[in-house]
C-alpha cells in the first residue's frame, strides 16, 4: 500500500503505453470500428480504409437498434452482468475475509472447495442447470442467468480476494478492534479499501465472460424478452448469407462496455496490475 | 486507578497449553516488562490482557473490576504493535481519531487530545502526513500517539521496537521511557530483547513454556536469578554454567576434576550447577587457579575482550577481560573465582539455592 | 516452499471432500453419465435412477462414436489444447522470468501491457482474426485454432508467473550463478521446479476454456475435418429434435480430460491452492 | 596465494553513484569486513567482488590476476548469504554438490570435499535432509559449508547473521571465526553490526555513502577514529559529542560555558567537537566538574547502568556508571573526564585531529 508515489513522467508513459496498446493490439477492434461505419460494398472492397463521405453509412446501426430490438438486448445483458458481478464481488469478499480472518474447522478444506471450484468447468452441468432451472421455473428469466453466472464467478473471486486479504496485516485488523471497531466496519472500513485494486482486477476478471457469454443465454435464457446482445448479435450471422453492416455494429456496441469499465476501474486496475512491479 | 490483576490464566490451543496458570498483580503506574523467547506465551498473555484473545481459564481484571467479559475497545487499554499496525488510507490525525470517532468522543476533545499528544510526541508538523510518507521511527512514535489519545489506564506494547534498526530502537526506547515518567501510566511491554527489559522496566517477569519463571526487580534477577533459564536469559553475553558436586561448605568439586572455593556455599548440597557471568573471572597464575582453559577465540570489543576458552573437560566458557589483556590463541590461561561471583543452582531441580 | 509436511490425517481429509466434491457440486455431471448409459425413454422417466439393466444402453456411445466421427473431433481438440497450453506455458514462463528478473527499460510497462491484454476479450477481434487468418490462407486448420489460444491465454499466465518468480529469492538466484549456472539452467533447474504448483494451476485455468471453446472453433475452424468435439457435440443438439442419448455421450467423453487432468496435476494443484493456507 | 585488490573501484545505478572510486588492498587468509549503514555500499562491493554486478569503472583482481571479465564460477570465489539461499528441492548433499558437479569435478573428489565439510562444520547426520527440515542456524551452516566445498580463495559473507537470533548469532559467529583460524583463507564479510566487525575482523573497512571512511585494526578504530563518522557507528552506546573551542593547548572552552581540560590537545585548533564514550567519564562532585548534567533516565543492565542526562545546553549525553552508584531522576551530577577518554575532531571537516 506505501507504494512510492509514482512520478508524472511514469504516469504519462503508462497511459502512452495505453494508447499504443489500443492502436496496435486492438487494431481488430480499430477494424470492426471503422467499417461498421461503412456501407457493405466499401467493407468488403477496402476493409482498411476510413469511412469516407461516399462510403460512410449507419445502415448497420439502423438495422441493429431497428430490427434487432437492440435496447432490450442490450438493457438485458446489462442487468445480468452488473447484477451477477454485484453479487459475485460482495459475497466473494465476504466469504474470502471469512476464510483469511477466522479460524474454523477446515477453513483450509473449505478454501481447498472453492478453488476446486475453479477448476471444473460450469458447462458440464449445463444439462443439470438445466433440468433444475426447468423444476424451478427459471427458465427465460435473467434470474436464471444471474444465478449461473454467480456461482461461476464466485470460487475465483474468493481465491484470489482470499490470498490478498491474508496479506493484510493481522496487527492493523487487531487495532482497529482495539479503536472499537466491528467485524463489519472492519471489512467495510479497513480491509476493503485496501483491497481495492484486486477488487477491481476481479471485477474485470469476472465480467467480461459474463458480458461474452454465448452458452448459457443460448440455453437457458433464449426467448426474445431476456435476450443478451451477444445472442441478439448472432441472429445476422446466417448459415449462408451474413449481414456484416448489422453484425459490425453489434459487435461496436459491444465494445461500449469494455470502454466504461476501462474508465471506472483504470485507476485502480493500474495500481493493481502493476503493483508488482513498483513495489 | 489502573491496577492490573491476572488470576490463574490458563490458555490452551488444543492440546497445547501456551499458558499454564499465570497469576501477576502489576500497580498503578508500574512499568511491567514481560520477557521470554519466542513461544513462551508473552505475546498470548499480552492479547488476552487486550481482549484480543480469550483465555481458556481465569480472570483478569483492571482496578479492582473483572473485564473478561468486555470488547478490547472498552477494556481502557491501548496497544502498540510491533508491525505498527497503521491504517495505510487515513493521515495521522485520521489514524489517532478514529477510535475516539467510534467512542462517540465530541469533536472537541478529539481536537484537544491529538494537539496534546502531538506535542508530547513532537509530531505537530506531521498531523496531514499518511503513514506512507513517514520514516520507521515515526511511524512508531504515531502509533505511540494513537495509544495516548486514548488516554487509557493501561498501555500495551507488543514488541514495539523489533521493526526498527539499532540506532532508532535506543531513541524510541529513550522516549517510551521518557513517557512513562511524564504519563505515569500503567505499562505492559512484551519482549524477548533483554536490554530493552533491563533499561525500561520496574519489574520484570520472566516466562517460559507459559510458566512465569521469576518476577523482580531487574536488579533481583541480574543478581539473584531463580533458576537456570531466568540465569541464562539475563546479561549478555550470557552466564556460564559449570557442572560440579558440594560435598562440604565454601568448596565444590567441579565435575571433570578441579575445586572452586565458593564462599557462597554454606553447606553440603550435593549436585549443582555453578553459574559465573563472564566478568565473574579474573585471569590469574597458570598453576594455581582452579579452572584452567585454552583461548579458542578472542573477540575485541574496544573496551573489553571476550575470551572463548575451552575448558580441559571440553566445555566452553566465555570470560570478559579488560581490552588491554594480552594473550594468543590456544594459549592455556587460568581463572579465579571473583568474590560474591559464584551463582549456585540445584543440578536437579534447577532452581537457585538459597545461599 | 517450505511448508510443514502434511499430516496424514489432514491428507485424508483433504481427498475425502474432494470425493464429496465430486458427488455434491458434480452432482449434474454424476446424472450425465448416469444418463449416458440409459436408453432415450428411461433418461426422462426416471432421470435420477441409475441404468438397470432393462433401461442399461449404449446407443448414445454408439452413435457419437460412429455418426459423429467423434474420434478425429476428440483427436483435434486434444492436438489443439495441447499444443496451445505447451506454447502458452513455455512462452509464459519465459517472458515471466524475462520480466521477474531482468532489469531493461520499460519493464514495468511491459508487464502493465501484458496485464491489458487479459483484460480485453480477444472474441472483440474476431472479425479482424478472421480476416487475418484468410489472408494466411489458415481458415480451417488446427494452426489457426492453436495461434488464437496461444495467443489469448498467453498474457494470464504471464502475469500469474511473473508474481510467483518475483518471489523466488534474489539470492536464491545469485547462488546459483556463482555456482556456475548459466540464466537457462536457472530457469530450468532452480525456478521452475520452485514455481511448479503454479504452474500447474496456469496449466488448468488455460487448458480448460480452450476445451470448452466453441466459438473460434465455429468460425476459425468449422471444417470436419478438424472440427473440435465441444463443436462435434452441438451436432446432435437440433433446433427442434434433439438427440439426448448422443449429447449425454457426448458430454461424458469430454468429460474425460477434466479427469486426466486431474491424475495428472491434482498433487502439485492441492498444493498450490492450499500453500496460501497451511503456510 | 588468494590476495585480493580492489582498484578505483566505481558503481553508479543512473546518476547516483553507491560507489565512488574504492580502493582496498587484502592480503592472503585475512579477514576484513565491510562495515557500514545500509546503503553505503557495502553489499554493492561485495557484490561486484562475486561477479554479480559489474562496477561502472575500476579493477578487481584475486591473486594478481584481474578478474572482471570472469564469470562468478570462475573467480575462486563462493559466497554465504542472508537468507541462506539453499536450494529448497535438493538435499543437503545435493546442495553441496550442485556447483562441483557444474564445473565438472569428479565425483570422488565430490564426495571427499563433503565428507571433509561435514566434518568441518560437524553437520554429517544431516546430509539427506532438505532445507525445509532443517533450523535456521543448520541452514546457514550448510550454506557455509556450500562454501567450504569449492575449496574457494576467497570467502565472501554478505550478513550471514542478520536471519538469526540473539544467541544462535553468537554461536554462528563462533563457528566463523573458528573456521577462518582453520581454514586460513581469505574472508570478505559484510555486515552493519559493529560488534560482529569487531570481533570477527582482522581489518575493518568503514564505509559510508560510497566512500572508504577509515580501514584498520579494530582496536585502531576504536581507539582512533579517523573522523566523527567512524566515531559514531564504533562502539555501543555511541560516542558523546560536544561543541567546543580549543583556543589554546590543553583546554577546550565548551559552546555553552564551561571548559574542559584536555591533556590530547598541544595546540590551539579552533573549533572542534570532543568525542566522549559513554566510559570516558567519571561522576564527579558537583560544584567543581567542568561539565554538568541533569539525569533523565537510569539504564540499569546488571553490571553497568547508562545514565542519560541533560547538559545545561540542552544536549543530551549517556554516561556509563558501575550499577552500584546511586542517582535518583532529575538530580543534577557533574562529570570528571577520565583521563585519554577525549576524541578531539575537527569541527568543520569532521576529521581527527592529530593531536
Amino acid at each position: 500500500m506505501n507504494s512510492a508515489r509514482r512520478s508524472l513522467p511514469s504516469e504519462f508513459a503508462a497511459h502512452g503505453i495505453l494508447i499504443a496498446y489500443t492502436v496496435i493490439a486492438l487494431f481488430p477492434v480499430l477494424l470492426i470500428l471503422i467499417n461498421s461505419f461503412k456501407d457493405r460494398r466499401s467493407i468488403f472492397q477496402a476493409p482498411l480504409a476510413l469511412p469516407s463521405l461516399e462510403s460512410f453509412s449507419l445502415i448497420g446501426y439502423a438495422t441493429v437498434l431497428e430490427q434487432g430490438n437492440f435496447t432490450l438486448y442490450f438493457f438485458n445483458s446489462f442487468v445480468v452482468t452488473v447484477v451477477a458481478l454485484a453479487l459475485v464481488l460482495i459475497l466473494g469478499a465476504m466469504a474470502a475475509f471469512a476464510l483469511a480472518e477466522y479460524r474454523f474447522p477446515f477453513n483450509p478444506l473449505l478454501g481447498l472447495y472453492l478453488a476446486i471450484g475453479i477448476m471444473i468447468p460450469i458447462r458440464l452441468g449445463t444439462v443439470g442447470i438445466l433440468e433444475m432451472m426447468v423444476a424451478t421455473n427459471l427458465v427465460n428469466t435473467r434470474t436464471a442467468l444471474v444465478l449461473v453466472y454467480t456461482a461461476n464467478g464466485l470460487p475465483l473471486c474468493v481465491f484470489i480476494l482470499t490470498e490478498f486479504m491474508r496479506n493484510v496485516s493481522k496487527d492493523l485488523k487487531d487495532a482497529a478492534r482495539i479503536d472499537g471497531l466491528n467485524e463489519y466496519t472492519i471489512f467495510f472500513r479497513i480491509v476493503l479499501p485496501l483491497v481495492r485494486p484486486a477488487m477491481a482486477t476481479v471485477a474485470v476478471f469476472t465480467m467480461i465472460p459474463i458480458w461474452n457469454d454465448l452458452w448459457f443465454p443460448l440455453i437457458l435464457a433464449p426467448g426474445e424478452a431476456v435476450k443478451t446482445i451477444t445472442l441478439g448479435t448472432q441472429v445476422f450471422i446466417g448459415q449462408f448469407v451474413t449481414n456484416w453492416n448489422a453484425v459490425l455494429a453489434g459487435l461496436s456496441l459491444a465494445i461500449l462496455p469494455v470502454l466504461v469499465l476501462y474508465l471506472v476501474f483504470s485507476k485502480q486496475l493500474i495500481r493493481g496490475i502493476t503493483s508488482g512491479a513498483v513495489k | 486507578m489502573a491496577q492490573l490483576k491476572i488470576d490463574n490464566v490458563v490458555k490452551s490451543f488444543g492440546k497445547t497449553e501456551v499458558l499454564k496458570g499465570v497469576d501477576l498483580a502489576i500497580a498503578d503506574g508500574e512499568f511491567v516488562v514481560l520477557l521470554g523467547p519466542s513461544g513462551c506465551g508473552k505475546s498470548t498473555l499480552l492479547r488476552i490482557i487486550a481482549g484480543l484473545e480469550d483465555q481458556s481459564s481465569g480472570r483478569i481484571s483492571i482496578g479492582g473490576e473483572v473485564i473478561d467479559h468486555l470488547p478490547p475497545a472498552k477494556r481502557g487499554i491501548a496497544m502498540v504493535f510491533q508491525s505498527y499496525a497503521l491504517y495505510p488510507h487515513l493521515d495521522v490525525r485520521g489514524n489517532w481519531a478514529l477510535g475516539l470517532k467510534q467512542a462517540g468522543t465530541a469533536k472537541e476533545v478529539i481536537d484537544q487530545r491529538i494537539k496534546e499528544a502531538a506535542r508530547i510526541l513532537e509530531l505537530g508538523a506531521l498531523l496531514e502526513r499518511r503513514p506512507s510518507e513517514l520514516s520507521g521511527g515515526q511511524r512508531q512514535r504515531v502509533a505511540i500517539g494513537r495509544a495516548i489519545v486514548r488516554h487509557p489506564g493501561v498501555f500495551l506494547f507488543d514488541e514495539p521496537l523489533s521493526n526498527l534498526d539499532a540506532a532508532l530502537r535506543a531513541q524510541v526506547r529513550f522516549e517510551i521511557g521518557r513517557l512513562h515518567k511524564d504519563l505515569g501510566a500503567t505499562m505492559v511491554y512484551v519482549t524477548h530483547d533483554q536490554v530493552e527489559a533491563m533499561t525500561l522496566a520496574d519489574r520484570i517477569v520472566v516466562m517460559h513454556q507459559g510458566v512465569v519463571q521469576q518476577v523482580g526487580s531487574p536488579a533481583d534477577l541480574y543478581q539473584r536469578p531463580a533458576n537456570l533459564f531466568v540465569a541464562g536469559f539475563i546479561g549478555s553475553p550470557k552466564m556460564n554454567f559449570l557442572q560440579g558436586r558440594a560435598a562440604e561448605a565454601g568448596r565444590i568439586d567441579l565435575a571433570r576434576g578441579g575445586a572452586l572455593p565458593v564462599a557462597e556455599l554454606d553447606r553440603p548440597a550435593g549436585d549443582v550447577v555453578i553459574g559465573v557471568r563472564p566478568d565473574g573471572f579474573a585471569v590469574g597464575s597458570n598453576e594455581t587457579a582452579p579452572v584452567r582453559g585454552k583461548v579458542v577465540l578472542n573477540e575485541y570489543l574496544g573496551r573489553e575482550s571476550y575470551l572463548h576458552l575451552e575448558l580441559e573437560e571440553g566445555s566452553r566458557i566465555v570470560v570478559e577481560v579488560p581490552a588491554e589483556t594480552v594473550v594468543r590463541l590456544d594459549e592455556v590461561v587460568g581463572l579465579d573465582l571473583k568474590p560474591k561471583a559464584a551463582h549456585l543452582f540445584d543440578a536437579s531441580t534447577e532452581q537457585r539455592l538459597a545461599a
